[in-house]
């Protein structure tokens, strides 16, 4: 019974979705802000890589929102989590030498490729989230290889804060310099350099380690409470 | 080209259906985690290399790693 | 100067609360005062903006690029309206707060200390920081100009409140938490989309430019991204069949989230409802059937609380049904209309989370969410029972209380359109009401005519709790008796509201 | 051949989206409801991304001098997917964390079971 009446009402959607769709042709040019950034991205912000541009300067507010739901899923799943009273001290049981060995190698490589991909944001596909990413997966292997060792919590939320507080006081900074919040105060630079694009690729190492230490500090949790 | 795309398509519907019919969860994650690889190769075919980066690192690693721990706190079959 | 103010209310509580973890970690108790201060500071500059905003809406860009081409915020009348009731019932609620969320209340040592023993101390500042954090995207929701930008302040607003339902840990909490995660999640999902048809069609974000020019396509093709929209933020607002979490979320929460949960969360919901039917489709064609919904909401809430013994869920299908209420009369849409929605809007906010914040310590005392265990409270609460009674009376709509200005405004603008169907259907919103007014009187004499029990349970709350509370009171009695203290500030919301061409003006200029 | 061109991404992304949605509507297991959420971001992030595309376009993106910025795809598209990629990993891992709790409070997590109150 629920699932007949669950599958008519995929078939409305459907059928709602087929009939708008015909509006909105695949392969054919409908932006109006998007034409605006190819053209002028550039001069305005520096940065190669208009994506980037998008979401850290024109659309910077949402990339800030962003960070923030991240932030709040890390400490919604803590308070969620967190265990009362004494912890229950598990067996670990030791991993096995080869990838003991194979993690302890990976994970400073993994480090410098996450951290070259968000300093290179602006320039090459990659940035923040992307980066962070990679970082939390390098944390992940250590969990999986190197069992006893344990990132410090303190460490993490302080990367964390200073990440979050670090975005905000730069959109300040451009609040009282220019009289507009997340205004590229900084000089430009020669577009396709590393230093370029102004407070873009600031922004983008804040993001990176904030979104790095906030995916580790999800899996740290994952793993270690309750 | 078009046919590599079709194919592709193919496969990652195959692989949310697969998704909804095993049992077994963590095969389950597997195939949603299967979806979320090909969903990025599609990104990247689509000619948005940031977002194929972004899906692949997050959607397909981290996701399919958090729910792997999640089920192994949990229980690994569905009744 | 003033021209920043509104980047400010959104983004120093925002910081303030990326703040919060690292207070807690060099000075633990300080933590919990930095709600209050950030709400503080958001009610002074909202108040400050609000002689500005009155005259002409204040729009501000974000990064220096002129709209539609980046992220702009509108502060007219509506949006500073919402912005100082955010702050204003944010801030008394977090003082309430301040007493109430302590390392280890009852109710947590009932849930969990049987089994374990002993409760973490100081693990209250997750609490701060997610608090803070709902009422800011509270905030963006009521000033962004932007629909994607709405849609993410709209999901720091959810996700933080999924993460404050399940904050107690216990059984219930955690089970309305997942029920109310998922159907959020689909309903932002399902937003999304229709965002992207909307972009797909018109390629632009900005709300004012798909407003301009959605006259230019066929009503058909806005239809399916309309509905989609509508039912995505439908569930944050809980219109009638997309309200099943609301009364299990609102009532396994704690006390002062609840408060926070029906005054702030879902009306903000209604506002993005309002805001896109209104300004962004100028959809007049749905509105009869807005209209209809919201008495079917008003009637579903209001029969279930009546027929409820547990006096959170009570309270929550009272916030049903009150929801129902607002949205019949925003559906009328007309000057009247949507002043008295607002004007409802109002009211509710302030008698619904005082009645939770009385509610909290009356159930802080017994121990028990069932109503009869409220035997005989007035004799042992006065204080906060007089101001349980307060709330009630004005809800029902009693003078000299706010309820009655606003729901005679109300009766007023429906028999004002002239129409049989506005009509009859505010005569069904007057059975709404005595439904209500039964189940209210049934509670209020509860708490003072049966005195039975020999000796309840129970002192007076904490005069932390009960300044807040009284403010509150004081608040509802004052524009109960000076209505025109706002309507001023609500004529002109509304007029905002319905002149959809002054707000494309204004953004684009 | 020229209705696979026009519409095979939409297919895959709508095939997505409504496969999520049965699971999330039909389907007991919380952990599956929740991969179904997960299937269902994974397609509406791929309809967003080919409303922006444009046939034979290249990534937006001045790698290297003379690139021809006409046959741009849009990037406002992809810049609102990385967001709600991020939104989606967020929600996935609270309602993770839920499903742990939940596990150990009701020994299950076959949501008919678990009817402490209605659901």
């Amino acid at each position: 019974m629920r699932r007949v009446i669950s599958i008519l009402l995929l078939i409305i959607v459907a059928l709602g979705i087929r009939l708008s769709l015909t509006k909105i042709p695949f392969g054919t040019p409908k932006t109006k802000v998007g034409r605006y950034y190819i053209e002028e991205g550039i001069e305005e912000t520096g940065a190669v890589n208009i994506v980037t541009s998008v979401v850290v300067s024109y659309r910077g507010f949402d990339t800030l929102g962003e960070v923030t739901i991240l932030f709040i899923a890390a400490i919604g799943l803590g308070a969620v989590l967190s265990t009362v009273g004494e912890k229950t001290v598990r067996e670990i049981e030791p991993a096995s030498l080869v990838l003991y060995t194979g993690c302890r190698l990976l994970f400073p490589l993994i480090l410098i490729f996450g951290t070259y991909i968000f300093i290179h944001g602006h320039l090459t596909p990659g940035g923040g989230f992307q980066g962070g990413a990679i970082i939390a997966s390098g944390f992940l292997l250590i969990y999986l290889g190197c069992r006893e060792r344990r990132i410090s919590r303190v460490a993490s939320n302080l990367a964390e804060s200073l990440g979050g507080l670090a975005f905000v006081v730069i959109g300040l900074l451009g609040l009282v310099f220019g009289g507009y919040f997340l205004l590229n105060f900084l000089p430009k630079g020669t577009a396709n350099t590393l230093f370029s694009a102004g407070i873009i690729p600031i922004i983008y190492i804040a993001i990176g380690f904030k979104v790095g230490s906030e995916l580790a500090g999800i899996i740290d949790n994952l793993i270690e409470e309750s | 080209m078009i046919f590599v795309v079709s194919f592709l398509v193919v496969l990652m519907l195959v692989g949310a259906v697969a998704a909804s019919i095993f049992r077994d969860l963590i095969s389950a994650v597997i195939a949603a985690a299967l979806v979320s690889l090909i969903a990025s190769i599609l990104f990247y075919f689509l000619q948005a290399p940031d977002v194929a980066m972004a899906e692949a690192a997050i959607g397909a690693a981290l996701t399919a790693a958090i729910f792997i721990i999640a089920i192994r706190r949990t229980k690994r079959y569905e009744e | 100067m003033v021209d920043c103010l509104p980047v400010l209310l959104i983004v120093v509580p925002l910081g303030l609360a990326f703040a919060i973890p690292l207070f807690a970690l060099f000075w633990k108790s300080a933590a919990k005062y930095i709600p209050p201060v950030a709400l503080a500071f958001n009610l002074i500059t909202s108040l400050l903006l609000l002689p500005r905003a009155l005259e002409n809406p204040v729009v501000v860009s974000i990064g220096g690029w002129r709209p539609p081409f980046c992220i702009n915020l509108v502060a007219g009348p509506v949006g500073i309206l919402f912005s100082t009731i955010i702050a204003l019932v944010g801030l008394l609620v977090s003082v309430y707060a301040l007493d109430y969320i302590h390392p280890a209340p009852f109710y947590i040592k009932e849930a969990l200390c049987g089994k374990r023993g002993g409760v973490k101390e100081g693990a209250t500042e997750k609490y701060h920081t997610l608090y803070l954090l709902l009422l800011t995207g509270a905030t963006g929701v009521v000033l962004t100009g932007d629909i994607f930008n709405l849609f993410v302040f709209f999901e720091i607003l959810c996700i933080s409140s999924y993460a404050l339902v399940a904050y107690l840990r216990e059984k219930s909490g955690i089970e309305s938490a997942v029920k109310y995660l998922i159907q959020g999640a689909v309903g932002s999902s399902l937003l999304l989309i229709g965002i992207g048809l909307l972009y797909g069609q018109f390629g632009t974000l900005n709300m004012a430019d798909i407003a301009e020019n959605i006259k230019s396509v066929s009503p058909i093709s806005v239809f399916v991204p309309m509905v989609l929209i509508i039912t995505g933020l439908g569930v944050e607002a809980a219109i009638f069949p997309l309200n099943a979490w609301l009364p299990d979320a609102h009532s396994s929460a704690p006390s002062s989230i609840s408060a926070i949960l029906s005054g702030i969360a879902i009306e903000v919901g209604l506002y993005a409802v309002v805001r896109v039917i209104f300004t962004i489709f100028g959809a007049s064609s749905i509105l009869l059937f807005l209209a209809l919904l919201g008495i079917l909401t008003l009637l579903l809430g209001e029969m279930c609380a009546f027929s409820q013994n547990n006096i959170k869920r009570m309270l929550a299908y009272s916030s049903i049904g009150q929801i129902g209420l607002i949205l019949f009369a925003l559906a009328i849409a007309t000057s009247y209309g949507v002043t008295g929605g607002l004007f409802q809007l109002v009211s509710h906010t302030l008698a619904k989370a005082l009645l939770f914040l009385a509610a909290g310590y009356m159930i802080y005392q017994t121990g028990s969410l069932q109503i009869s265990a409220l035997e005989g409270m007035g004799k042992k609460m006065p204080l906060t029972c007089l101001a349980f009674t307060i709330g009630a009376f004005s809800l029902v709509g009693l003078p000299p209380f706010i309820g009655f200005p606003s729901k005679f405004l109300i009766v007023r603008a429906a028999l004002s359109t002239e129409e049989t169907i506005f009509i009859v259907l505010i005569s069904l919103v007057l059975l709404g009401t005595v439904i209500e007014g039964a189940y209210f009187f049934r509670v209020v004499q509860v708490l003072y005519f049966k005195g039975e029990k020999p000796n309840p349970p129970g002192k007076e709350a904490p005069i932390a709790a009960l300044i807040p509370m009284f403010i509150f009171v004081v608040l509802i009695i004052v524009i109960g008796v000076y209505p025109k203290l706002i309507t001023g500030v609500l004529n002109s919301a509304a007029s905002e509201l319905l002149n959809r061409l002054d707000y494309i003006r204004s953004v684009l200029g | 051949m020229s209705f696979l061109n026009n519409y095979i991404y939409y297919i895959g992304a709508f095939g997505l989206i409504l496969i999520g949605l049965y699971i999330i509507l039909v389907k007991h297991n919380l952990i599956k409801v929740i991969i179904g959420l997960g299937i269902l971001d994974t397609g509406v992030n791929l309809f967003l991304i080919s409303v922006g595309y444009i046939t034979k376009g290249t990534a937006p993106i001045f790698s290297k001098p003379g690139i021809d910025s006409e046959r741009m795809v849009d990037p406002v598209p992809q810049a609102l997917v990385l967001t709600a990629i991020v939104i989606g990993v967020a929600v996935l891992a609270l309602a993770l964390s839920l499903a742990i709790r939940l596990y150990q409070h009701y020994r299950t997590l076959n949501l008919r079971k678990i009817r402490e109150q209605r659901w």
